[in-house]
């Protein structure tokens, strides 16, 4: 059971990446951002890995899209 | 050997206390600054003299289990290199720099930090770590004019270097996933019945990393254009010791975790002195078109770097002696070129070829110093240049890499043609008034200082050799590397 | 679980190929972003057992997956932050300077 | 001419990066099917021996901050080039906020939370070496009231509750710290960034007094990741 969403996730993975890389829209990349990070924390709970997956709810899905967010809100005005 | 880990603290340290000194106690700045870089220039040489045989400290007292830092010849060369430019360094610098002194020597103290932490360490991954303290530091120093020109080429250089990183990165990574361990010397051991086939694809890796962050020709792009507008005392250092340490870095990782009997026959040897000639020839082309006498010193680098890795690749005893002591000799005329650019930039805003016109007038001593270093560089007799490049050709010859030391030959007339042309420039009559602004004794003394030492390791080669000698000991049999570092 | 190396591999390369082809100087930082969660997952593919625990020992367990790969990872995650973070502010600076992000403009602005 | 110049550099491209996903799709391959009894003499040392050698038992703190304490102090390092960067490349000027202002509801939210998130953060830091967590995680949830409050209320809002000088102080004093407590291995007869090897005792593994200087290197960290990064993040908002 967890194999399948497993895979399930990964294919979330690479298909929010690859949105996130071919869309033409900056704001929709900003906001598959924290899609993305959230996935991979699940990813690294699955994994067995809670001290990484904390760091990467926080850092990846929080303050790095924070970052995104308001360099875009700099640049495009 | 209790002093090899505060070659790396003491300049992190120094770099903590200038923020607060920043802060709260503006008065101390410049007594901790030149205070703690005396201090630091006793310590290395305090290390480098204990260099030989090396030796081996457990950070945290863990031996194999944690990280440890070995100070052998090859990093005591490294270490030297910083003894000679750092305080020189911090002097010009103290002077050149007019206003907002704090950040940059915050940065300037932290690059070195990582530049030593990569030099001592042992560990591939702390090794990636403190790459990326010296990368980052770099780059804001590089960027420090805070110019337009300044953060574009720092912004590519930024990129570069992490696309560099993340092939290294990723190279780590498969490293440990094979042996499961990330030390220098069981890593070896380890890859010992590893396919040859894997083996290889992980060197392509590690190579290909290190060559962006070397800045070898296709992948050069980024170097010219962090260099064209940063603060010049900074491009000592940069192409002094950022550059380099990538070289010794690649050199580490090659000739100890995969060994010499495995570059030999997988062909590395021959595709890094190819490389090379490739790299020189082309970056001479270059250099030969630029006007801004930093992109040319740029390029100049470039080449420079290109005949180091044909030494260090050649794959001999000799090879790996006259690559050392390009490496070393590089440094300082490459030093004092910079420092001599930077004087004429301080004095009257000069950085394009045509400004520095009929400036050997005016300026007689430093301009003599410029034309020492630039012929050293060009390897003619005398100097330093022609010492290490000589052996080189010798190395190359023979080890049978006959095209190598032939193209070396001409690309010493290529580079003569436009050093020629900046002397030229120099020493032609300049009819206008020129406002300059008296440059100061300290920022005279350091370009004089590196100067002589072009002349004084022309004259007096034994002087380095005698460290150098021992270099190969060390890296073309990995065997006493890995016996000391496993404590045998 | 071996297909997640093959998702690695797929990431690596996008990562890659953004930051190599792509015009925009935000999209390059995204791809920076990618590479960088890549290289984690796969530290942290490389120190996963099956059927394992995560590395806290409160009492004895028959498996335990490997804490090095995910000390590893924590490192990775903070120094890709900072350096992202430096990123962005040089994006921030050079648009006020030439009011576009597209790389071909500004090397024609700059000339 | 020109645009077809352009696709084929576009493909040119495509193929090199298709070309290198083969490569590492037959490395990854290779690499998984040489295995298998690869020797992992040292994580196993880890496992089986970390509680008793360290005195944490989360053992990615003890890797963390004991027997990798050196990666850590580069790493700390490089968040602290970080904030300086930006701190430095923004110049000192009115700040310009996202633009939009919140209703009150918002702010009073925000308000509430903010206890929390203080003691989850410190919570994190203090159990780092007994739970998951430890100084980055927890200095990095400390640092978002700071972030908080910037976006909420304002730049002077935040910056008038804890002033930059002050942030900046916190992070070199948790830099100086945490160099600090390794030298005090070397002041032990020790080596430098020492734990058990130098007499601090590991006391009973699990307790919050245990695990010798862990705790305290997690606090310095803790401490100076928070401080450097609201310092970034400030300094990203007030960049025009």
């Amino acid at each position: 059971m967890i194999n399948i969403v497993f895979y399930l996730l990964l294919l979330f993975l690479i298909i929010t990446a690859f949105f996130m890389v071919f869309t033409k829209d900056l704001s929709n990349s900003v906001i598959t951002l924290p899609l993305f990070g959230a996935i991979l924390v699940i990813i690294f709970v699955i994994l067995q890995a809670p001290g990484v997956a904390l760091a990467g709810a926080i850092m990846t899905a929080g303050l790095t899209t924070a970052f995104f967010v308001i360099t875009i809100n700099k640049t495009e005005y | 050997m209790e002093a090899a880990v505060w070659v790396i603290i003491l300049p992190l340290l120094t770099a903590f206390f200038l923020g607060i000194s920043k802060l709260y106690f503006k008065r101390i700045f410049f007594y901790l600054v030149t205070g703690s870089a005396i201090i630091y220039l006793y310590i290395l040489i305090i290390v480098i003299t204990h260099s030989y045989p090396p030796k081996v400290y457990s950070i945290g007292d863990w031996g194999l289990l944690g990280i440890n830092v070995m100070v052998d010849p090859f990093s005591g060369l490294f270490l030297l290199m910083i003894a000679i430019l750092f305080l020189p360094f911090i002097i010009f610098s103290m002077k050149y720099n007019k206003f907002l002194k704090h950040d940059y020597f915050i940065f300037a103290y932290l690059m070195v930090a990582g530049i030593s932490g990569m030099v001592l360490t042992t560990d591939l991954f702390n090794l990636y770590v403190f790459m990326e303290v010296s990368t980052l530091s770099s780059c804001a120093l590089s960027l420090y004019k805070k110019t337009d020109r300044g953060i574009e080429g720092t912004f590519k250089y930024l990129i570069m270097s992490t696309l560099g990183s993340f092939f290294i990165l990723l190279a780590t990574i498969l490293t440990y996933y094979l042996t499961g361990t990330l030390n220098m010397a069981e890593i070896p051991l380890a890859f010992e019945d590893i396919p040859f086939k894997i083996k290889s694809t992980m060197m392509t890796l590690f190579v290909f990393g290190y060559a962006i962050k070397i800045g070898l020709i296709p992948l050069h792009a980024w170097l010219p254009d962090a260099y064209e507008d940063s603060p010049i005392p900074y491009n000592v250092l940069s192409s002094g010791l950022v550059l380099k340490s990538a070289v010794y870095a690649l050199i580490r990782v090659l000739y100890i975790m995969f060994g010499i009997d495995f570059l030999d026959e997988s062909g590395m040897l021959t595709i890094g002195v190819f490389w090379g000639v490739i790299t020189f020839l082309i970056a001479h082309c270059l250099a030969f078109q630029q006007s801004n006498l930093n992109r040319l010193l740029a390029y100049s680098s470039i080449a420079q770097i290109a005949y180091i890795m044909i030494g260090l690749f050649v794959g001999t005893e000799a090879g790996l002696i006259a690559g050392s002591f390009h490496i070393l000799n590089h440094a300082i005329m490459k030093g004092t070129l910079f420092l001599v650019v930077g004087i004429f930039s301080y004095s009257l805003n000069a950085v394009e070829k045509k400004d520095i016109k009929g400036l050997g007038y005016k300026f007689p001593i430093l301009s003599f110093t410029f034309v020492v270093a630039s012929l050293a560089i060009v390897g003619l007799p005398p100097f330093n240049g022609f010492m290490s490049k000589w052996l080189i050709v010798e190395a190359a010859l023979e080890a049978g890499f006959v095209y190598a030391a032939f193209f070396i030959l001409v690309g010493t007339f290529l580079s003569l043609t436009y050093y020629l042309k900046v002397i030229v420039t120099l020493y032609t009559k300049n009819e206008e008034e020129l406002l300059i602004e008296e440059p100061s004794l300290s920022l005279k003394l350091p370009t004089f200082f590196l100067g002589s030492l072009c002349i004084v390791f022309g004259m007096v080669p034994s002087l380095p050799l005698n460290l150098i000698t021992k270099i190969p000991t060390f890296l073309l049999d990995n065997g006493d590397y890995i016996r000391i570092l496993l404590g045998g | 679980m071996e297909i997640a190396y093959v998702a690695v591999i797929i990431l690596f390369c996008l990562g890659i190929y953004t930051i190599i082809t792509k015009k925009n100087l935000i999209k390059i930082v995204f791809g920076v972003t990618i590479v960088e969660s890549s290289l984690i997952l796969l530290l942290m593919l490389v120190g996963y057992k099956p059927d394992g625990t995560a590395p806290i020992l409160d009492k004895e367990y028959e498996i335990v997956v490997d804490p090095i790969p995910q000390a590893l990872a924590l490192t990775t995650v903070v120094i890709g932050g900072s350096v992202t973070a430096v990123m962005l502010v040089m994006v921030i600076k050079i648009h006020r300077r030439y009011r576009t992000l597209n790389i071909d403009e500004i090397r024609k602005l700059r000339g | 001419m020109s645009r077809l110049n352009e696709v084929f550099k576009k493909l040119y491209k495509i193929g090199l990066v298709v070309t290198f996903a083969y490569f590492l799709l037959f490395l990854f391959y290779d690499i998984h099917n040489l295995d298998n009894n690869r020797k992992r003499y040292l994580s196993a040392h880890y496992i089986s021996e970390g509680v008793q050698e360290t005195g944490a038992i989360n053992l990615v703190a003890s890797v963390l901050y004991d027997y990798r304490a050196f990666d850590t102090l580069g790493e700390a390092t490089m968040i602290l080039t970080a904030a300086t960067v930006l701190a430095f490349l923004v110049p000192i000027s009115k700040a310009t906020t996202f633009g939009t202002t919140f209703k009150s509801i918002v702010k009073q939210t925000v308000k509430l939370i903010l206890p929390y998130l203080a003691v989850l953060g410190t919570y994190l830091i203090l159990f780092g070496h007994v739970s998951p967590g430890g100084g980055f995680v927890g200095g990095v949830v400390l640092s978002i009231i700071a972030i908080l409050l910037t976006i909420t209320y304002s730049v002077e809002f935040s910056e008038y509750i804890v002033k930059p000088d002050q942030k900046k102080l916190v992070e070199d004093i948790g830099a100086i710290g945490f160099v600090l407590l390794g030298l005090l291995g070397v002041f032990t007869g020790s080596n430098f960034l020492a734990n058990g090897q130098a007499y601090f005792g590991t006391g009973n593994a699990g307790e919050v007094f245990s695990a010798g200087l862990i705790p305290f290197i997690n606090v310095m960290i803790g401490l100076k990741v928070g401080a450097g990064l609201a310092i970034i993040f400030n300094s990203l908002i007030k960049e025009k």
